[in-house]
C-alpha cells in the first residue's frame, strides 16, 4: 500500500486559560487513504474542530498550544513547517468548509472576491480567469445564474446557498484533502440532502479524500467511508461506517446511537439517555474518560488509558479504545434478560 | 469580596490602576487631616519657589514647590483631587445615568421614542461640543456645579448612543423575550435584564469619559472658563500656569503629571472591571 | 433609496433647526451686549438707543420669529461687532478652520490607524504597550499644553516652524500636528478594540484557511470591518474638530470659527455665534451625510437597508 | 366538526385555538404612498391544541414556525386572526390583561445560552417567574426553586451559578425549570434540541415527556429534526411559506403523507443506518416552482388528516 | 529687514470703520495709520498736531481748529475743513448708530468757518475736546459714499492696506501720496496673537517686534534673550476695588479703611508684578492724568490697625462677603484678587471669589446695580482727565454706588470752569474726599507691560495705542 494521505500522531492540543488548562486534544493518532470519507462524531467539546485547526495552525495562539504530535500530509510535518509554508497548503491542498455560512463569510465583500481569493493565490490565475473559474465553481455546487449572483454579497444568498459557496472555497484549488467541520449543522434537512448529494458528487468525481465533522449520525450514515467517534479529547472508537453503526464496541458509540429515535414514537418507550456529565478537560480523568459514565467500565477503566486497538472479533480497520468487550457484554446482558 | 481582591490580585495592570487611583480619592479625602498648607493662601514672597527636593529625608517646606501666588503645588494638587475627581466623577455619572437611561429607552421602545431621542443626540452632536460648554458656562457662569452640568451635557450622548445599540440588540436575544414570556414588566425587563447585559460597555464608554472631562475642564480653564477659583482644580493650575511653563516648569509639570496618572488608572481600573463584572471572565471553573 | 435620502434630508434639517434653536435661546441668556459695544462711561440712554438699533428691546419670541424668517433666507443678520452681515465674517474663516480640521483628521487618522494595528496585531508585547501608553498620552495631555511646548521647541529654540499664524504649509504644522495627536489617540483604542474583536470573527479564520497573506487580510478581511465603527468616529471628531479647536486656534493664533465665535461670545456678537454654530452644524451635517454613504460603500448590508 | 359540549368532555376542548393567524414584517405605510415589500412570514393559518398534546412544527427554514411560537404567545402582535386561549381571545390584550395568561404559557427556544440572562445567576432566573407572579417569597422561593431545579434533574447547589459555568444540556434544563416553574399549561418549543448534541437531545426530549405525564402540559414542538418529532408528538403540521400545507397525526404524516413537500421532507431525513442511507433516494421540492398556491384551503383528507390544496 | 516692522495685536480688528469701534488697543491703533486725525497723542500723552495745526478754545462752548493745507486722500479728495463737518455730523447721526457716538453727545453744531478752519460749539463746556478728537479718525466723505467702510478703506494717512487676513494679520504698506512727513518704515504688518505665551514665543523666535501685555514676570526672561528686550511703563489704568455702599458693610466707613489697610499693595506691586507697578496714591488718577493729587499718600499696609478697625466697625465678621472680578480683564487681575481674599480671609473675613465674564460683569454693574460687595476692577479714561475718570464715582452716574452728593458738586463745579489752576484744585479736594472716605480699595496702577526686539526702539506709553510711528530702526 502507499503511504496515507494524511498521517497524525499523538497530536495533543492545550488551551492557557485562567481557568487552568484545558486539554482539549489528547493524543490523537489516525491516518486518513486519499480518497477516503472519514466522518468525525463525538460529544460537543471533544476537540473534533479543535484538532483540525491546530493540524492547519489554526487555533488561536496564545491561549491555544500544541503540546506534542506530527501530522504529515504527504509526507511531510505540517505542524513542522513555518507560518509561510503553511499558507501554501492552507486553500490549496487542503480545503476547508466551517459550520455556520453566515458567520464565516465575510459580510462586507463580495462573493466574487472571497471565491476567488484562493485561486489567484495558490493557482496563480489572473482576475479574469479565477472569475471564470470562480463562476464554474458556483455553477458546480449548484448556484443557478452564478453569472449574475457571483458579483452579490453573502446576505443576499440564503442560508443553503452560502454553505455551497463555501464549500465552493473550500474547492476553489482542487485540494486533496477537504475538511468540513458540521458543515450542514445549520441547514434544514431538505437543503442538508442537497449538500450532502453534493459532496458525494464531488468525490465521485474528483476523488477528494473527505474529513467530515458533525453530530448527525445519519448524516455519517450516508456519507462517510470510515467513522471516528471522539469523547473528552480522545478518539474512543474508529472503523468502517457499517461496523460502526452495525457493532460498536465503545460503550459512548452505543450509548450515541441508543439515544437515538429508530422510528419509535413515544408510546412504545423512552429514549435511552447516557447517564452524567461530560468530564472537565481542566482536569482531564486518569484512564477511560468515558468511565464515570459508562455502565460497562471496570476497574482499570478508571485507572489507565486504553489503547486504540483492534480486539478480537472486530471487523478489518475497526478499533476501539476500551478495556472491556461491549458485543460480549452487551451479549450476556440480553442473555439474562431473557 | 474575597473574590473580589483575588480577582485584582491575578491581574497587575488592574492592581495598579486600583492603588493609583485609592491613593488619590484617599489623599483627596483625607487632604485636611495630613497637615498641608492651605491650597489658597499663599505667601507672595515664596512665589514661584522651585520644588525643594532637598533628599527624600529632610523635606523641604514645598516638595513640589509653588504657584505664581507662593501657594503650596503639593496641597493644591492633594486638594485640586478633590475638586477635579468630584467634578469629573459627578459629570460622568450624571452623564451616564441620564445618557443609559435614555439609551436604554431609546433602544427598548424603539420607534417613535427612539427617533425623538436619536434626533435629540442629532442635534447635539451637531452643536459643537466645546462651544456648547463655553456658551452654557458663559450664560451660566463658571461655577462648580455649572461646569458638572455642561461637562454631563457634553457626556450624555456618547452613552445614549452606545448604549441604544447595544440594547437593540440585547432586546432581540432570547432572555428578553422570555422574560417577556413570563410577564416581566417593563421596568423590571429594562432594569433587571437589559442594563446588567449593556453595563460594560457603559463602563468603558465611563472611563474614556471620565479622561475627557477632565481634560475639557483644563480647557475650560485654558478660556478663563473652568472650575472657579480658589477652588484648586488640576485643569485650572495647568491652565494658570501656562504662562510660566519656561520660567516655573513645575507648576504644570505636577498638576499635569497628577491628570495622567489619574486617566491611566481609570483606563486600567475600567478594564479591570469589565472582566470582573463579565461572569464569563470571573470564574472559569 | 430616495425615500431613504429624504428621510436623512429632514432628519438633517431637524437636527439644524434644533441647534439654531439652542443657540438663539442659549446666546440671549448671555445678556445684553450693548454695555460692551459702547465705550467706556456710555449713558443707559445710548445703551438703549443701541438695544433698539440691535432689535434686541422686541419680545424674546418676536425676535424668534423673524430670526428663523431670516435664517430660511440665508440671512443671519449682521454683526454687533463688525458692522457687516454675521455670515460673510464666518465665511471668511471658513477656510482656515478647514484647513486645519481637515489636515488635523488626516493626520490623526492615519497615526492613529497604524498605532492602532500595531496595538492589536501585537497583543501582549512590547509594541502594543509602547503605543497604547502613547494613546493614553495623547488622550490625557491638554491641548494647550502640548501646543506650547512644541511651540517652545520647535519655534522658538530650534526655529524651524512658525509660533502660529496663517498661511503657508509651515504654518499648518504644529496646529495640525497638536491635534491630530487628540485625534490618533482615541481612534488607536478604538481601532485596536475593534481590530481584536474582528481578528476573532470566523470569517477571518475562513480567511486564514484559504492560505491568504497576512496583508491581504489584514486589509480587506480585518481592516474593513474594524473601520467601520472608525468611521462613525471620524463623524464625531470632525464634529469636535470644527467648532471645539478654539484652544489649538488660540494657542497658535490660528485664524479660525472657533476662535471667532470665543471672541463672538466674549463680546456677545449674537448674529456671528448663531452663523457660525449654524454652519458648523450645517458642515458637520453634510459630513455625516457623506460618511453615511461612505458606510455604504464599506458594508453592503447598510446599502441593502436603505 | 362537531363542537363536545362543554358537560361531557371539556377536557376535549382546545387549549389553543389558532384561527386564520397573519403575520407580516415590513409592509406598512410606504413614502408616497408607494407599498413597501411585506415579508409574509405567516399567512393565514389554523390549528387547535388540545390539553396535554403534543403537536409537531416542522418544514423549511424560514417558513414561519418561529413566528408562529411568538404570535401565539402573544409576544408579537399578529396582523391578522384570532389566538384562543381556553375560550378566550389573547389578541390586542394589554401586557396587564395578559399577565394571567402568561402564567399558563410558556416558552423554551433554541440556543440555551442566548435564553439565560448572562449576568443572572441560573436561581435567580429560575426564580423570576415566582417573583414576577408573587408565587412565593424569602425560603419558600428558595424550596420552590430548588424544588424546580430537582424537577428537571439539576443539583439545587447548582442555583448560585451563572449560565457559562454550564454544559448545553444543562442550560436547556434551567430554562425548562423556568418555563414549568408557574406550572403552565401550554409551553411552545421552540427547536429546544436542535443546538444540543446528540446525547444531550435524548435527555430533554424525556424530560419533555417527563414534564407532560407528571404536569399535563400541552406543547407546540417546533423542530428540524423528524426522527424527534415522530418520537415526541401526537399531531404534526408541516409549514412552507407561511402556510400550513399538511397537518395530521403523527402516524399519518409519516406512513401516508400526500403533500409533496412533506414527502420531499421525509425523504431528507438522514437515517443513521449505513445500510438505509446507501440506498436512499432524496425527493427534490422546488418551492420557488411550487409555492404554495394563496387561495388554497385546509382540507380534510383522512381521519384528522388536513392537506392545502 | 529695513523698512518693515511686525506688530503683535492681542485681539484682531474688527472692522475699519473708525466710528463704530471705540477699541483702541486694535482697531483703531491700525486705523489711525490709515486715517488722518486732527490731533494726535504723542507716547508722552501729550496732544501734537496732525491734520489739525493749531487749535483754540474761543470761549467755554467754542473751538477753533486750523487746519493743514493741501492734504488728500489717495484719490485725491480733499481732507479740508467740509471733510471734518461731515465726520462729525456722521458721528453724531443717529441713523448711523456709530458706536463712539456719546464721546461727542456735547457737541452742538459744526461750522465750516473756511476751508482749513472749522468751529466746535458743544452744548455745555468740554474741555476734554482735543482731547477726545485724538482717538478720531476721518473718514473721506466722498468716498463713503460708494464704498462700505467697514471693509474697505482708502488711505489718508501715512500707511495703505495693502493685505487683510481676515483675524490672521493686516499689511500696511507706506502711502506714497501722503502728505505728512514720510513714514519710518515702508512695511507694518499687525498679527493677531491672542495667547500671552504664544506672544512672547512669537517674540523670542524674532516673528515679531513689539508685543505688549504680557505677565511682568516674564520680562525678566525676555530680557535675557539674546534678541529682545521688555519693560513696563504706568498705564493709564488704576485698579482698585470698587465697593458696593449700598450692600452691607460696604456702607460702614470704618469697614472701608479696614480692607484698604488689610491689603498689602507694595507686596502685590512687588510680588505680582516684580515691582513694575506702581501703587495707587489712594486715588484712581494715575500721574498722567489731569487732576492727579500728588499729596495723597496710600494707606499703609497694617494688617494689626486693619483688624482693630474690623473690631470697632461693629460687622459681623462671619458673614459671607463676595468679590467678584471679570475673567482675563485684566493684567493678572484674577491674581491679584486672590491674593486679596486670602488677605482679608487672614483677618477672619469670609471672603468668596467669583470671576465672572466681563460683559455679564459690566450688565451687573450697570443695569442691574447689583455687584458684589466688592469688585475688582480697571478704569481709564481715554482723555486723561480727572473729568471723566472721577465721574464715574458722581451721583446719578450710571457707575457710581457711592451716592457722595458733596463729591458731585465737586465735579460739576469742575466741569463749568475751564481755568486749569481752578480745575486742578477742585479735584484736588474731590480725590482727598475719595480717600478719606475709603470710596474704594485703592489698589495699584496697572503696568502696561512690553516687549520689543533689538532691531527696533518703541516709546513706550501708558495708554492702549500701538503705532508704528513710535518706532525706530535701531543702528
Ligand atoms: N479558544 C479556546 N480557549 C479555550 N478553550 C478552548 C478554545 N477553543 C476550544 N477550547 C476548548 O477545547 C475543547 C474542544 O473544543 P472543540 O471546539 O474542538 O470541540 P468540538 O468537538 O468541535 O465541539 P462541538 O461539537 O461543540 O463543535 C473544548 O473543551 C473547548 O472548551
Ligand atoms: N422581526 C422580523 N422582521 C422581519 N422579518 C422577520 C422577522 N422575524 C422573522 N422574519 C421573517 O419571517 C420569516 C419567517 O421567520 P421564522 O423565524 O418564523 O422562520 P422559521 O420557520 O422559524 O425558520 P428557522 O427554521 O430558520 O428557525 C422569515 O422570512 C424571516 O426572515
Ligand atoms: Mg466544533
Ligand atoms: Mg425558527
Amino acid at each position: 500500500m502507499t503511504a496515507p494521505l494524511l498521517e497524525v500522531k499523538n497530536l495533543s492540543v492545550v488551551f492557557d486559560t485562567e481557568g487552568g488548562t484545558v486539554h482539549a486534544v489528547n493524543d490523537v493518532s489516525y491516518t486518513i487513504e486519499a480518497g477516503e470519507t472519514l466522518g468525525i462524531v463525538g460529544e460537543s467539546g471533544s476537540g473534533k474542530s479543535v484538532h483540525v485547526l491546530a493540524m492547519l495552525g489554526l487555533i488561536p495562539r496564545p491561549p491555544g498550544r500544541i503540546v506534542s504530535g506530527s501530522v504529515l500530509f504527504e509526507g511531510r510535518d505540517l505542524l513542522k513547517l513555518s507560518e509561510a509554508e503553511l499558507r501554501n497548503i492552507r486553500g490549496g491542498r487542503i480545503g476547508f468548509v466551517f459550520q455556520d455560512p453566515m458567520t464565516s463569510l465575510n459580510p462586507v465583500l463580495t462573493v466574487e472576491r472571497q471565491l476567488i481569493e484562493p485561486l489567484t493565490r495558490h493557482e496563480g490565475l489572473s482576475r479574469r480567469k479565477a472569475r471564470e473559474r470562480a463562476v464554474e465553481l458556483l455553477d458546480l455546487v449548484g448556484i443557478p445564474s452564478a453569472d449574475r449572483r457571483i458579483g452579490q454579497y453573502p446576505h443576499q444568498f440564503s442560508g443553503g446557498m452560502r454553505q455551497r459557496v463555501m464549500i465552493a472555497i473550500g474547492l476553489a484549488c482542487s485540494p486533496k484533502l477537504l475538511i468540513a467541520d458540521e458543515a450542514t449543522t445549520a441547514l434544514d434537512v431538505t437543503v442538508q440532502a442537497q449538500v450532502l448529494d453534493l459532496v458525494r458528487d464531488l468525490k465521485k468525481r474528483f476523488g477528494t479524500t473527505v474529513i467530515w465533522i458533525t453530530h448527525d449520525m445519519g448524516v455519517v450514515a450516508g456519507l462517510a467511508d470510515n467513522v471516528q467517534v471522539m469523547y473528552g479529547g480522545r478518539i474512543m472508537e474508529r472503523g468502517p461506517v457499517r461496523s460502526i453503526f452495525k457493532q460498536p464496541h465503545s460503550a459512548y458509540t452505543w450509548g450515541l446511537l441508543r439515544s437515538l429515535p429508530h422510528g419509535e414514537t413515544r408510546l412504545t418507550k423512552r429514549l435511552y439517555q447516557i447517564p452524567g456529565q461530560p468530564p472537565d478537560l481542566t482536569e482531564p480523568p486518569v484512564g477511560d474518560p468515558f468511565a464515570p459514565r459508562n455502565p460497562f467500565a471496570t476497574p482499570r477503566c478508571f485507572t489507565e488509558t486504553p489503547p486504540l486497538r483492534q480486539i478480537e472479533g472486530m471487523a478489518p480497520g475497526h478499533q476501539v479504545a476500551a478495556w472491556y468487550d461491549l458485543p460480549a457484554l452487551l451479549a450476556a446482558e440480553q442473555g439474562t434478560e431473557r | 469580596m474575597r473574590s473580589f481582591f483575588s480577582a485584582l490580585l491575578r491581574s497587575k495592570a488592574g492592581l495598579f490602576g486600583w492603588i493609583i487611583l485609592s491613593i488619590f480619592v484617599l489623599a483627596a479625602l483625607l487632604a485636611p487631616v495630613l497637615g498641608l498648607d492651605s491650597p489658597v493662601r499663599g505667601s507672595l514672597s515664596a512665589r514661584l519657589d522651585p520644588p525643594t527636593w532637598t533628599g527624600l529625608f529632610s523635606p523641604g517646606p514645598h516638595p513640589l514647590g509653588t504657584d505664581q501666588l507662593g501657594r503650596d503645588i503639593l496641597s493644591r494638587i492633594i486638594y485640586g483631587s478633590r475638586v477635579t475627581l468630584a467634578v469629573a466623577a459627578a459629570a460622568v455619572i450624571l452623564g451616564g445615568i441620564v445618557g443609559v437611561g435614555l439609551g436604554i429607552v431609546a433602544g427598548y421602545f424603539r420607534g417613535m421614542t427612539d427617533r425623538i431621542l436619536m434626533r435629540l443626540v442629532d442635534i447635539q452632536l451637531a452643536f459643537p461640543l466645546m462651544l456648547l460648554a463655553l456658551l452654557v458656562v458663559a450664560a451660566l457662569g463658571p461655577s462648580l456645579r455649572n461646569i458638572i452640568i455642561v461637562l454631563a451635557l457634553t457626556s450624555w450622548i456618547r452613552y445614549a448612543r452606545i448604549i441604544r445599540g447595544q440594547v437593540l440588540a440585547v432586546r432581540e436575544r432570547e432572555f428578553v423575550q422570555s422574560a417577556r414570556a413570563i410577564g416581566s414588566g417593563t421596568l423590571r425587563i429594562m432594569f433587571r435584564h437589559i442594563l446588567p447585559n449593556v453595563l460594560t460597555p457603559a463602563l468603558v464608554v465611563g472611563t474614556l469619559e471620565l479622561a475627557r472631562v477632565i481634560i475639557m475642564d483644563a480647557a475650560l480653564s485654558f478660556l478663563g472658563l473652568g472650575v472657579p477659583p480658589p477652588a484648586p482644580s488640576w485643569g485650572r493650575m495647568l491652565a494658570d500656569g501656562r504662562t510660566y511653563l519656561s520660567t516655573a516648569w513645575w507648576i504644570v509639570t505636577f498638576p499635569g503629571l497628577a491628570i495622567v496618572l489619574t486617566v491611566l488608572s481609570v483606563n486600567l481600573v475600567g478594564d479591570w472591571l469589565r472582566d470582573y463584572f463579565d461572569p464569563k471572565q470571573r470564574g472559569l471553573k | 433609496m430616495i425615500r431613504y435620502l429624504l428621510g436623512k434630508l429632514a432628519e438633517s434639517a431637524i437636527a439644524i433647526w434644533g441647534v439654531v434653536t439652542i443657540v438663539f435661546f442659549v446666546t440671549r441668556i448671555l445678556g445684553d451686549p450693548s454695555a460692551l459695544l459702547l465705550p467706556i462711561g456710555a449713558s443707559p440712554e445710548e445703551m438703549a438707543r443701541l438695544q433698539a438699533d440691535l432689535g434686541l428691546d422686541q419680545p424674546l419670541f418676536l425676535q424668534y420669529l423673524s430670526y428663523l424668517g431670516n435664517i430660511a433666507t440665508g440671512d443671519f443678520g449682521q454683526s454687533f461687532q463688525f458692522g457687516r452681515p454675521a455670515m460673510g465674517v464666518v465665511l471668511e474663516r471658513m477656510p482656515a478652520t478647514m484647513e486645519l480640521a481637515f489636515t488635523a483628521l488626516i493626520l490623526g487618522t492615519l497615526l492613529g490607524v497604524v498605532a492602532g494595528t500595531i496595538a492589536a496585531l501585537n497583543r501582549g508585547r512590547l509594541a502594543e504597550l509602547v503605543v497604547m501608553l502613547f494613546a493614553l498620552l495623547g488622550q490625557a495631555t491638554p491641548v494647550f499644553w502640548l501646543g506650547i511646548m512644541l511651540i517652545l521647541f520647535f519655534a522658538v529654540d530650534l526655529r524651524w516652524l512658525p509660533t502660529g499664524g496663517y498661511g503657508t504649509p509651515a504654518h499648518l504644522v504644529l496646529p495640525a500636528f497638536t491635534l491630530a495627536v487628540f485625534v490618533s489617540a482615541s481612534i488607536a483604542r478604538l481601532l485596536r478594540s475593534n481590530l481584536l474583536d474582528v481578528l476573532k470573527e470566523d470569517y477571518v479564520r475562513t480567511a486564514r484557511a484559504k492560505g491568504l497573506m497576512p496583508r491581504v487580510i489584514l486589509v480587506w478581511h480585518v481592516g474593513r470591518n474594524a473601520l467601520i465603527p472608525v468611521v462613525t468616529m471620524i463623524g464625531i471628531i470632525m464634529g469636535e474638530l470644527l467648532g471645539g479647536s478654539v484652544v489649538t486656534e488660540t494657542v497658535f493664533s490660528w485664524p479660525g470659527v472657533g476662535r471667532l465665535i470665543i471672541q463672538a461670545i466674549e463680546t456677545k456678537d449674537f448674529p456671528v455665534i448663531q452663523a457660525g454654530v449654524a454652519l458648523i452644524a450645517f458642515i458637520f451635517v453634510v459630513i455625516n451625510f457623506a460618511i453615511d454613504l461612505l458606510y455604504g460603500l464599506l458594508d453592503p448590508r447598510i446599502r441593502e437597508r436603505r | 366538526m362537531t363542537r363536545p359540549t362543554s358537560a361531557t368532555s371539556s377536557a376535549d376542548a382546545p387549549l389553543v385555538s389558532v384561527r386564520d393567524l397573519t403575520k407580516h414584517y415590513g409592509g406598512g405605510r410606504g413614502f408616497l404612498g408607494a407599498s413597501k415589500f411585506a415579508v409574509k412570514a405567516i399567512d393565514g393559518i389554523s390549528f387547535d391544541i388540545a390539553p396535554g398534546e403534543t403537536l409537531g412544527l416542522v418544514g423549511e427554514s424560514g417558513s414561519g414556525k418561529s413566528t408562529t411560537g411568538r404570535v401565539v404567545l402573544q409576544l408579537e402582535s399578529p396582523t391578522g386572526g384570532d389566538v384562543l386561549f381556553r375560550g378566550q381571545s389573547l389578541v390586542g390584550l394589554s401586557p396587564r390583561q395578559l399577565k394571567p395568561f402568561r402564567r399558563e404559557m410558556q416558552v423554551v427556544f433554541q440556543d440555551p445560552y442566548a435564553a439565560l440572562n448572562p449576568r443572572m445567576t441560573v436561581g435567580d432566573f429560575v426564580a423570576e417567574p415566582l417573583i414576577v407572579h408573587k408565587l412565593a417569597k424569602g425560603s419558600e422561593r428558595a424550596d420552590r426553586t430548588a424544588e424546580l431545579f430537582r424537577r428537571v434533574g439539576l443539583d439545587p447547589a447548582f442555583m448560585k451559578r451563572y449560565p457559562h459555568e454550564f454544559s448545553g444540556g444543562q442550560r436547556q434544563r434551567v430554562n425548562i425549570a423556568r418555563a414549568v416553574a408557574m406550572e403552565p399549561s401550554f409551553i411552545v418549543a421552540d427547536e429546544p434540541i436542535t443546538a444540543l448534541d446528540v446525547s444531550i437531545q435524548a435527555q430533554i426530549v424525556n424530560l419533555f415527556q417527563d414534564l407532560q405525564e407528571s404536569l399535563g402540559i400541552a406543547y407546540l414542538f417546533v423542530a428540524h429534526d423528524l426522527s424527534m418529532v415522530r418520537y415526541l408528538c401526537h399531531r404534526v403540521a408541516v409549514m412552507l411559506r407561511g402556510r400550513i400545507v399538511e397537518m395530521a397525526p403523527t402516524e399519518a404524516i409519516f406512513t401516508d403523507a400526500r403533500h409533496p413537500y412533506t414527502r420531499a421532507l421525509l425523504s431528507a431525513i438522514p437515517v443513521p443506518d449505513p445500510d438505509i442511507e446507501a440506498n436512499r433516494r432524496h425527493l427534490a421540492y422546488d418551492v420557488d416552482a411550487n409555492p404554495p398556491a394563496p387561495d388554497a384551503a385546509l382540507r380534510e383528507v383522512g381521519p384528522d388528516h388536513f392537506l392545502l390544496a | 529687514q529695513e523698512g518693515e516692522v511686525t506688530i503683535a495685536l492681542r485681539v484682531a480688528v474688527n472692522t475699519f470703520d473708525p466710528h463704530m469701534t471705540g477699541t483702541v488697543g486694535s482697531d483703531l491703533s491700525v486705523l489711525s495709520h490709515i486715517y488722518p486725525a486732527l490731533v494726535l497723542r504723542g507716547p508722552d500723552l501729550k496732544l501734537q498736531p496732525s491734520l489739525a495745526t493749531s487749535w483754540e478754545m474761543v470761549d467755554p462752548t467754542t473751538w477753533r481748529f486750523k487746519l493743514a493745507e493741501g492734504t488728500t486722500y489717495a484719490d485725491g479728495e480733499k481732507i479740508d475743513a467740509e471733510a471734518v463737518k461731515w465726520n462729525l455730523d456722521r458721528v453724531r447721526d443717529p441713523k448711523v448708530g456709530a458706536r463712539i457716538a456719546g464721546w461727542f453727545s456735547l457737541v452742538s453744531e459744526v461750522n465750516v468757518i473756511d476751508p482749513t478752519t472749522v468751529e466746535v460749539k458743544t452744548s455745555a463746556p468740554y474741555p476734554a475736546l482735543a482731547d477726545q478728537l485724538s482717538m478720531f479718525l476721518l473718514l473721506p466723505p466722498k468716498w463713503a459714499e460708494t464704498h462700505n467702510p467697514a471693509t474697505e478703506t482708502l488711505s489718508g494717512g501715512p500707511y495703505a492696506v495693502e493685505e487683510n487676513v481676515p483675524g490672521d494679520r493686516i499689511t500696511l504698506k507706506a502711502n506714497p501720496d501722503y502728505w505728512g512727513d514720510k513714514p519710518t518704515f515702508q512695511t507694518v504688518n499687525f498679527r493677531t496673537i491672542p495667547e500671552t505665551g504664544s506672544r512672547i514665543a512669537a517674540l523670542l523666535a524674532g516673528e515679531v517686534d513689539l508685543i505688549t501685555g504680557i505677565p511682568t514676570s516674564e520680562i525678566a526672561r525676555i530680557d535675557a534673550a539674546d534678541n529682545a528686550s521688555a519693560g513696563a511703563v504706568d498705564s493709564t489704568r488704576s485698579m482698585l476695588i470698587k465697593f458696593n455702599h449700598e450692600k452691607p458693610p460696604m456702607d460702614n466707613l470704618k469697614f472701608r479703611q479696614a480692607v484698604n489697610y488689610a491689603i498689602d499693595k507694595t507686596g502685590i506691586a512687588d510680588a505680582i508684578f516684580d515691582g513694575k507697578a506702581t501703587v495707587s496714591q489712594c486715588q484712581i488718577l494715575s500721574k498722567d492724568y489731569f487732576g492727579y493729587n500728588p499729596e495723597l499718600e496710600p494707606y499703609p499696609y497694617d494688617p494689626d490697625k486693619a483688624a482693630e478697625l474690623f473690631a470697632e466697625s461693629g460687622v459681623d465678621l462671619s458673614q459671607p462677603i463676595e468679590i467678584e472680578v471679570p475673567v482675563a480683564r485684566y493684567l493678572q487681575g484674577e491674581e491679584v484678587t486672590q491674593v486679596i481674599a486670602s488677605e482679608l480671609t487672614s483677618l477672619g473675613l469670609n471672603m468668596k471669589i467669583s470671576e465672572i465674564e466681563f460683559g455679564a460683569f459690566m450688565k451687573k454693574q450697570i443695569e442691574g446695580r447689583d455687584l458684589a460687595q466688592m469688585a475688582v476692577q480697571g478704569l481709564a479714561w481715554p482723555t486723561i482727565d480727572a473729568d471723566g475718570m472721577l465721574t464715574m464715582f458722581s451721583p446719578g452716574n450710571v457707575y457710581d454706588y457711592w451716592g457722595n452728593e458733596a463729591f458731585g458738586k465737586l465735579l460739576d463745579e469742575g466741569r463749568e470752569t475751564t481755568d486749569k489752576d481752578a480745575r486742578q484744585k477742585i479735584y484736588a479736594e474731590a480725590t482727598k474726599l475719595m480717600c478719606d472716605e475709603a470710596a474704594s480699595g485703592f489698589l495699584y496702577v496697572q503696568p502696561e507691560t512690553y516687549g520689543v526686539s533689538d532691531d527696533v526702539t518703541w516709546q513706550a506709553r501708558g495708554d492702549d495705542w500701538v503705532r508704528a510711528f513710535d518706532m525706530k530702526p535701531k543702528t
